[in-house]
């Protein structure tokens, strides 16, 4: 037996890989390796004020900087017996979807459209879509300024703290962020148009299960205490480990999550799929449009779903702005009402559930357990690139068509960004 | 003053990638920056990055595995310039704030268990500086775009940036919020590098230090200072160490003899 | 633009053309500058010990020793020591290209009072910057002084400033011109060997009253040589010297070069008199 | 000087009035601290105000600013487009200190950045209380009589206006149905009655008189060793100081472009940089030194030179610096006395 070791064919920088073995027509192996250095999060919060832990669990991810501040501040909230006024909620919820519009737009137009379209990224694909990348830059920048004003700066901003804000923005800015929401959904909508215009590939379709929150008021929603489950069930979110079942796998820094022993999805496509029904407005209507029953069976309509979940969180700002101007006085922070107990805060980043699980021992976190989007889909990413791959191989495929195709699915689940651009390592085992 | 444009490349180590996407996010800058230099690597933003000699090899996060040494050594190896960038790079960031404590493999147990990686040897994670040489320091959890390309523009001049000598405190007055040190909070503020705008005093809640230490830290005073107000030294000097890394090991190691 | 500005702004650099340089050591180079605008290169008036704020736009701007004289109208003469970030600029224009400067600031030595007068020029290292300009003005108003003497102290010969300049003056029978340095690694240095303190034996004897003395020098020569002058019983006020601080607008504003709680050094300054130094905590 | 009456009442209808002369800035309170700010309704002007964090240098020359811009072609100036001000609300310590600082910024070369935006701003001075942190009586400024357009002193119901200008002639001229101009022995009697009872209210007993003489002694003294430890060097106490002025210049450049701006930014002496020169040496390198060389400026350097010194009175670094290291403190210190800070 001879191995033939093919390079991959950009530098490999950053934290993730593809990595494919083969023999002749039969797959070996294929693996997406998360190669992102360990960090030991969970066992640093350990002893720090509940006020520190959030500081540094947010740093996790500076995409999903605000989803990971959100569920550990529902956490250690649940944990302290705090109730935080509605004022706080819905300032919280405007934040939320600032960080939903923040990694879609990212995701969508920076990092999986150049793929479809040929092109080694965003800034090569504005000498044809000029207006497009413009936009989308605009819509970027509306998104990280939503961030921004509602927790401080742009990334990992502070203002967001256990029982409440710090400051709130002012009236005159929040009702700007309503009205430039408002002028951006035409092109929200047209790019829904332009992501359904792009083929995807059907060869790999395969069942899977899909989980989400349970937002509990009949409405689409990114945040809940219950997990929905595409099999019908509705769990409580405490049961978030009969859920997710972490296990170790050797060539990932993340865990692998399976359910009831088998791979499932989360983010904008499982969220669609369990609860896109509930959708209104305009993004309801581009929702029923669009969905057909292949987004059951196929990973690649992420795309399509961050699109429509964009046109509903772009809706959904002026709503929540209202309901932020609704109380004029800006409540004081709440203080917690124990210094011990235990809580989960779920909550629904971009890329999918995610669980802060806490227990607070005298004002000090004593135990903590986090669990992230990526990890919960990985299982469900090799599924279907090792199906792709296998069909691929049959064909007679070339390395350069998988390592694309692989790349695709991968970057489809936008997994975590440094993960989700040109990261395919390729080996091939070729008998001699 | 047409100059040739220098070679640059960006690349991320382990931690959110927040450096990166700062710049990335400053959409007004981003063709201007693309367009002063050639970008040879910026594995975050584009993906036909090359493995060229650069003049400036700007490095975000820390190193925390033994195939990161490495590729961290190769980089500076062609590099003429080296510049870390976030506190991560500088100071290691919050993985590193145990640094300089025994109990790394316990709690990398306590998460692993027995297992081990197939394609990476984990090591404890470490600023950038304990294995190459760093020319520059670009602090900031993460770092502020106005400091970056203020940093930049003068670097691709090739002449020395120029960064605040002043801590936090000086930003905060400028900003005329309410001093919370003498409100009796734990604001690390005067002993943190300026730089953000006192963006956390200025939300009414204490500076966290993620900016790292400034140069001329008065340490001992803030102690001081802290144990009046009611702080026990164990709560400033967990405080402190959560995003100062490696860069109050020294200070805290004349204070209190171990760290 | 809308209102008319009301008062002349003096922050604004003039544009000035770099008509020659080249190195006088390895590390300091000379310059010779002319305000592009010629009406203003002819008429600009300044005395020896002044300075100007070079700027290069981008990186700022410095003060630097004018070491010209104005007994020669037209042009400016810096030499400029390479140390930092403007520094590092200005090295690397090129003949021909224009910079920015503005001035000249500062009180320069008070020529009319020296004038009459023995005139005892000390220079050690980048000192002779500013006393060139001195020792050229006394040397193009020779008759308006009496006795002039030149010390000048070096590490070795090469890094001496202005050698050929300096070597050549010891021809002359107007100017006891007395070169030192600490070490000859050449052989075939003409001048004196050993600290500038010990050519002060070799100085005609002058009557101190009527004696000027002026030093500029790194600071540890400063206390040396004023021992040296008050051993000769030259009086105080006739002891004087130039301080370097830093400074970011040269004009009284910025603060930097503040000594003794409010004095200036950019505008009573650079030159002092040792009478004000005794007076003045932390000035040398 | 003219003085006029304005009823209280009138207040509001004269402020409106005087804004049409320019942008008006008064006094508001956020978040707990008193700052200046441009009014857009009159009634949030908060008049209990003492000292605002920052003093009114922030609109004569703000913490940062571009002195003009510079390209491929030369330098061009900017100094334009500085908008006509009010401001409203100045005590008489700020006035003093505004004396102080015309004075300084003509001194020599005039500057034009002060110069173009203090001729386009009018000042509108407001009777103050001192509170515990005040001690303007020791500095020689409990009242103003130059430096302003108009004064208002709270007599009660009515306010005594000085009117210290041609300008501030005009603007009580502008509207005469607000103003009453007949100002009478009771009112004058209610004046010196005000005044008297505002000296009583002073709770800090200090003297500065000998101060000179004082710093010059001590600059051996232990004292500056102390507080130098102690000393954060945030720059605090100069950035609230109404009379400090020291700045540091950086030029900004566009990205990847040969033009860009020379920016003027507050410095502080207490900053490590502020005496470093080229190589490394370092003037003021101790915490120390820096402390002396600002209490000697404040005390006795700038007594010497305008025969007043460079403080005003008005408690803003003892509100301010965390570890207590303010003009008060030090100067009980050096008198010898035992502080608790
Ligand atoms: C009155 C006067 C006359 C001088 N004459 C000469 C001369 O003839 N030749 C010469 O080579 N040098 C002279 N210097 C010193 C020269 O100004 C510094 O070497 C120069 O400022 C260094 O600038 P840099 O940007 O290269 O160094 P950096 O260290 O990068 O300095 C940055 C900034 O700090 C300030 N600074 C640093 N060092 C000094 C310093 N020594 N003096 C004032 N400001 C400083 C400047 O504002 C400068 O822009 C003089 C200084 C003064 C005050
Ligand atoms: S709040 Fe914090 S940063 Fe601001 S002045 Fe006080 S101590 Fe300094
Ligand atoms: S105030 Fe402190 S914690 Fe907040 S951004 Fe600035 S340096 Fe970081
Ligand atoms: S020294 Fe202190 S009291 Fe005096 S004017 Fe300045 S801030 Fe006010």
């Amino acid at each position: 037996m001879r191995e033939i070791l093919v390079e991959p064919l950009a530098r490999v920088e950053g934290d993730g890989g593809i990595t494919i073995r083969a023999e002749g027509k039969k797959v070996h192996e294929v693996r997406f390796d998360i190669l992102e250095g360990t960090r030991l999060v969970e066992t640093l919060v350990i002893g720090k004020t509940p006020e520190e832990d959030v500081s540094i669990t947010c740093r996790i991810c500076a995409i999903c900087t605000l989803s990971h501040r959100y569920a550990a501040l529902r956490g250690l909230e649940k944990a302290l017996g705090i109730e935080v006024p509605p004022k706080v909620q819905a300032l919280r919820s405007l934040m939320h979807l600032g960080e939903l519009l923040e990694s879609h737009s990212l995701h969508v137009f920076l990092l999986a459209l150049p793929d479809f379209l040929g092109y080694p990224n965003a800034v090569a694909m504005a000498e044809k879509y000029g207006p497009e990348v413009v936009q989308a830059l605009a819509l970027k920048k509306f998104a990280n300024h939503v961030m921004t004003v509602t927790s401080g700066r742009m990334i990992h901003g502070e203002n967001p703290t256990v029982g409440g804000f710090g400051k709130y923005p002012e009236k005159d800015i929040l009702l700007d962020i309503a009205r430039q929401a408002q002028a951006m959904i035409p092109f929200a909508e047209k790019a829904v148009g332009l992501i359904a215009g792009l083929s995807v590939p059907d060869y790999f379709e395969d069942d899977t299960v899909f989980m989400c929150c349970e937002p509990g008021d009949d409405g689409f929603g990114l945040m809940g205490d219950r997990i929905r489950i595409s099999d019908g069930k509705v769990v409580d979110a405490k049961e978030y480990r009969t859920l997710t079942n972490e296990k170790f796998s050797p060539h990932s820094a993340a865990k692998h999550c399976l359910y009831q022993g088998k791979p499932y999805t989360v983010g904008a496509i499982a969220r669609c799929n369990n609860l896109g029904e509930r959708m209104n407005g305009l993004a309801g209507k581009l929702f029923k449009k669009h969905w057909n029953k292949r987004w059951l069976r196929n990973p690649v309509f992420n795309n399509l779903a961050q699109a429509i979940e964009m046109v509903w969180a772009l809706e959904q700002v002026s709503k929540t702005v209202d309901a932020v101007l609704q109380y004029p006085d800006d409540p004081p922070i709440v203080k917690p009402t124990r210094q011990s107990g235990e809580g989960v805060g779920s909550v629904e980043a971009p890329r999918g559930t995610l669980y802060h699980a806490y227990r607070i021992q005298d004002g000090l976190v004593a135990e903590a357990n986090l669990i992230i989007p990526t990890g919960q889909s990985l299982e469900d990413i090799e599924k279907y690139m090792r199906k792709a791959v296998e069909i691929l191989l049959s064909q007679g495929a070339d390395d350069s068509a998988i390592r694309l195709q692989a790349e695709i699915i991968v970057r489809a689940f936008d997994p975590c960004i440094s993960c989700s651009t040109h990261m395919v390592r390729f080996e091939r085992h070729d008998p001699r | 003053m047409e100059r040739k444009k220098l070679d640059i490349g960006l690349y991320g180590f382990t931690g959110c990638n927040g450096d990166q996407l700062v710049i990335i996010h400053s959409e007004d800058k981003l063709l201007d920056f693309f367009a002063s230099a050639n970008i040879r690597s910026f594995s975050l933003a584009k993906s036909d990055n090359e493995q060229t000699p650069l003049d400036i090899a700007f490095i975000e996060g820390s190193i925390s595995s033994q195939e990161q040494v490495e590729h961290v050594q190769e980089i500076r190896q062609r590099s003429a310039l080296l510049v870390a960038i976030g506190n991560c790079a500088c100071y290691g960031g919050i993985q590193a704030m145990e640094l300089g404590r025994e109990g790394w493999d316990r709690r990398f147990q306590s998460v692993y268990g027995e297992n081990f990686f197939e394609v990476r040897t984990p090591i404890e994670s470490k600023p950038i500086d304990a294995f190459v040489a760093v020319d520059f320091r670009l602090p900031g959890c993460p770092i502020d775009a106005d400091q970056f390309f203020a940093v930049y523009s003068s670097l691709i001049r090739k002449t020395k940036p120029q960064m605040p000598d002043y801590p936090v405190c000086a930003e905060c007055r400028w900003r005329e919020n309410e001093c919370l040190l003498l409100k009796g909070q734990l604001c690390l503020g005067p002993l943190i590098a300026g730089g953000c705008k006192a963006v956390c005093p200025s939300h009414n809640l204490p500076c966290v230090g993620c900016f790292g230490p400034v140069e001329e830290a008065n340490v001992s005073s803030e102690f001081a200072l802290l144990k009046e107000k009611g702080f026990t030294v164990e709560e400033i000097r967990r405080r402190l160490r959560i995003h100062s890394g490696s860069g109050v090991l020294k200070s805290l190691k004349n204070l209190f003899g171990e760290v | 633009m809308s209102a008319a500005v009301e008062i002349q702004n003096p922050y604004l650099p003039e544009p000035y053309r770099l008509i020659r340089r080249y190195p006088l050591t390895d590390d300091v180079h000379f310059f010779q500058v002319r305000a592009v605008d010629m009406d203003r290169a002819l008429s600009l008036k300044y005395s020896p010990g002044q300075f100007m704020m070079v700027s290069i736009p981008g990186i700022g701007e410095a003060p630097f020793s004018i070491s010209s004289t104005p007994s020669r109208p037209g042009l400016i003469e810096f030499g400029i020591r390479r140390v930092g970030r403007i520094t590092d600029q200005i090295f690397k224009l090129k003949e021909n290209s224009v910079l920015g400067v503005r001035g000249p600031y500062g009180t320069g030595f008070p020529v009319d009072k020296m004038e009459g007068k023995n005139l005892v020029i000390v220079m050690g290292g980048l000192g002779a910057i500013p006393l060139r300009s001195l020792l050229q003005y006394a040397l193009d108003n020779r008759d308006r002084f009496a006795h002039l003497a030149l010390i000048y102290g070096a590490r070795t010969p090469g890094d001496m400033l202005f050698r050929k300049e300096f070597l050549s003056l010891m021809d002359r029978d107007d100017i006891q011109c007395l070169l030192t340095v600490d070490k000859d690694d050449t052989g075939k240095w003409p001048g004196h060997v050993g600290l500038p303190t010990v050519l002060f034996k070799h100085l005609t004897n002058l009557n101190p009253k009527d004696t000027n003395l002026v030093v500029v020098g790194p600071p540890v020569m400063y206390k040396f040589i004023v021992a040296e002058a008050l051993k000769l019983n030259i009086p105080k006020h006739q002891i004087l010297m130039s301080l370097e601080r830093r400074m970011k607008c040269g004009i009284g504003k910025c603060g930097h070069c503040i000594i003794g709680g409010y004095i200036y050094t950019c505008l009573e300054g650079p030159t002092f008199s040792y009478w004000d130094v005794t007076h003045m905590k932390g000035l040398i | 000087m003219r003085a006029v009456k304005l009823k209280k009442s009138h207040l509001k209808g004269f402020l409106t009035c005087v804004g049409g002369w320019g942008e008006l800035w008064g006094p508001v309170k956020r978040n707990g601290r008193h700052v200046l700010e441009s009014i857009g309704d009159i009634k949030d002007i908060d008049l209990t105000a003492l000292r605002t964090t920052l003093p009114f240098k922030k609109l004569l020359f703000p913490p940062k600013f571009s002195m003009f811009r510079y390209d491929a072609n030369g330098f061009q100036d900017t100094l334009s487009a500085i908008p006509k001000r009010v401001i409203f609300g100045l005590h008489a310590c700020d006035i003093k200190a505004l004396c102080i600082l015309d004075e300084f910024f003509a001194k020599e070369y005039k500057d034009p950045y002060y110069y173009e935006r203090r001729n386009r701003t009018a000042i509108i001075g407001h009777s103050c209380i001192p509170d515990d942190k005040c001690f303007c009586n020791a500095t020689d400024n409990e009242t103003v009589t130059e430096g302003f357009d108009l004064f208002l002193s709270d007599l009660g119901d009515f306010y005594l206006v000085w009117v210290g200008s041609s300008l501030g002639d005009d603007m009580v001229r502008e509207c005469p149905k607000l103003i009453d101009t007949n100002v009478g022995h009771e009112d004058l009697k209610k004046y010196i009655q005000f005044q008297k009872h505002r000296s009583e209210q002073f709770k800090r007993q200090i003297d500065l008189t000998g101060m000179p003489d004082i710093v010059e002694l001590s600059m051996d003294s232990p004292v500056w060793e102390e507080e130098g430890e102690k000393c954060l060097s945030c720059g605090a106490c100069t950035i609230v100081c109404p009379t400090c002025p020291c700045y540091n210049v950086n030029d900004e450049n566009d990205l990847g472009k040969p033009s860009g701006e020379r920016m003027r930014q507050w410095d502080s002496c207490m900053f490590r940089e502020y005496s470093l020169v080229a190589g490394g040496h370092n003037f003021r390198e101790a915490r120390a030194e820096r402390l002396k060389l600002r209490f000697t400026h404040k005390l006795q350097s700038f007594v010497g030179k305008f025969g007043k010194p460079a403080c005003t009175g008005c408690g803003r670094c003892i509100d301010t610096c965390p570890v207590g290291i303010d003009i008060f403190t030090m100067v009980k210190k050096l008198q010898g006395e035992e502080v608790r800070s």
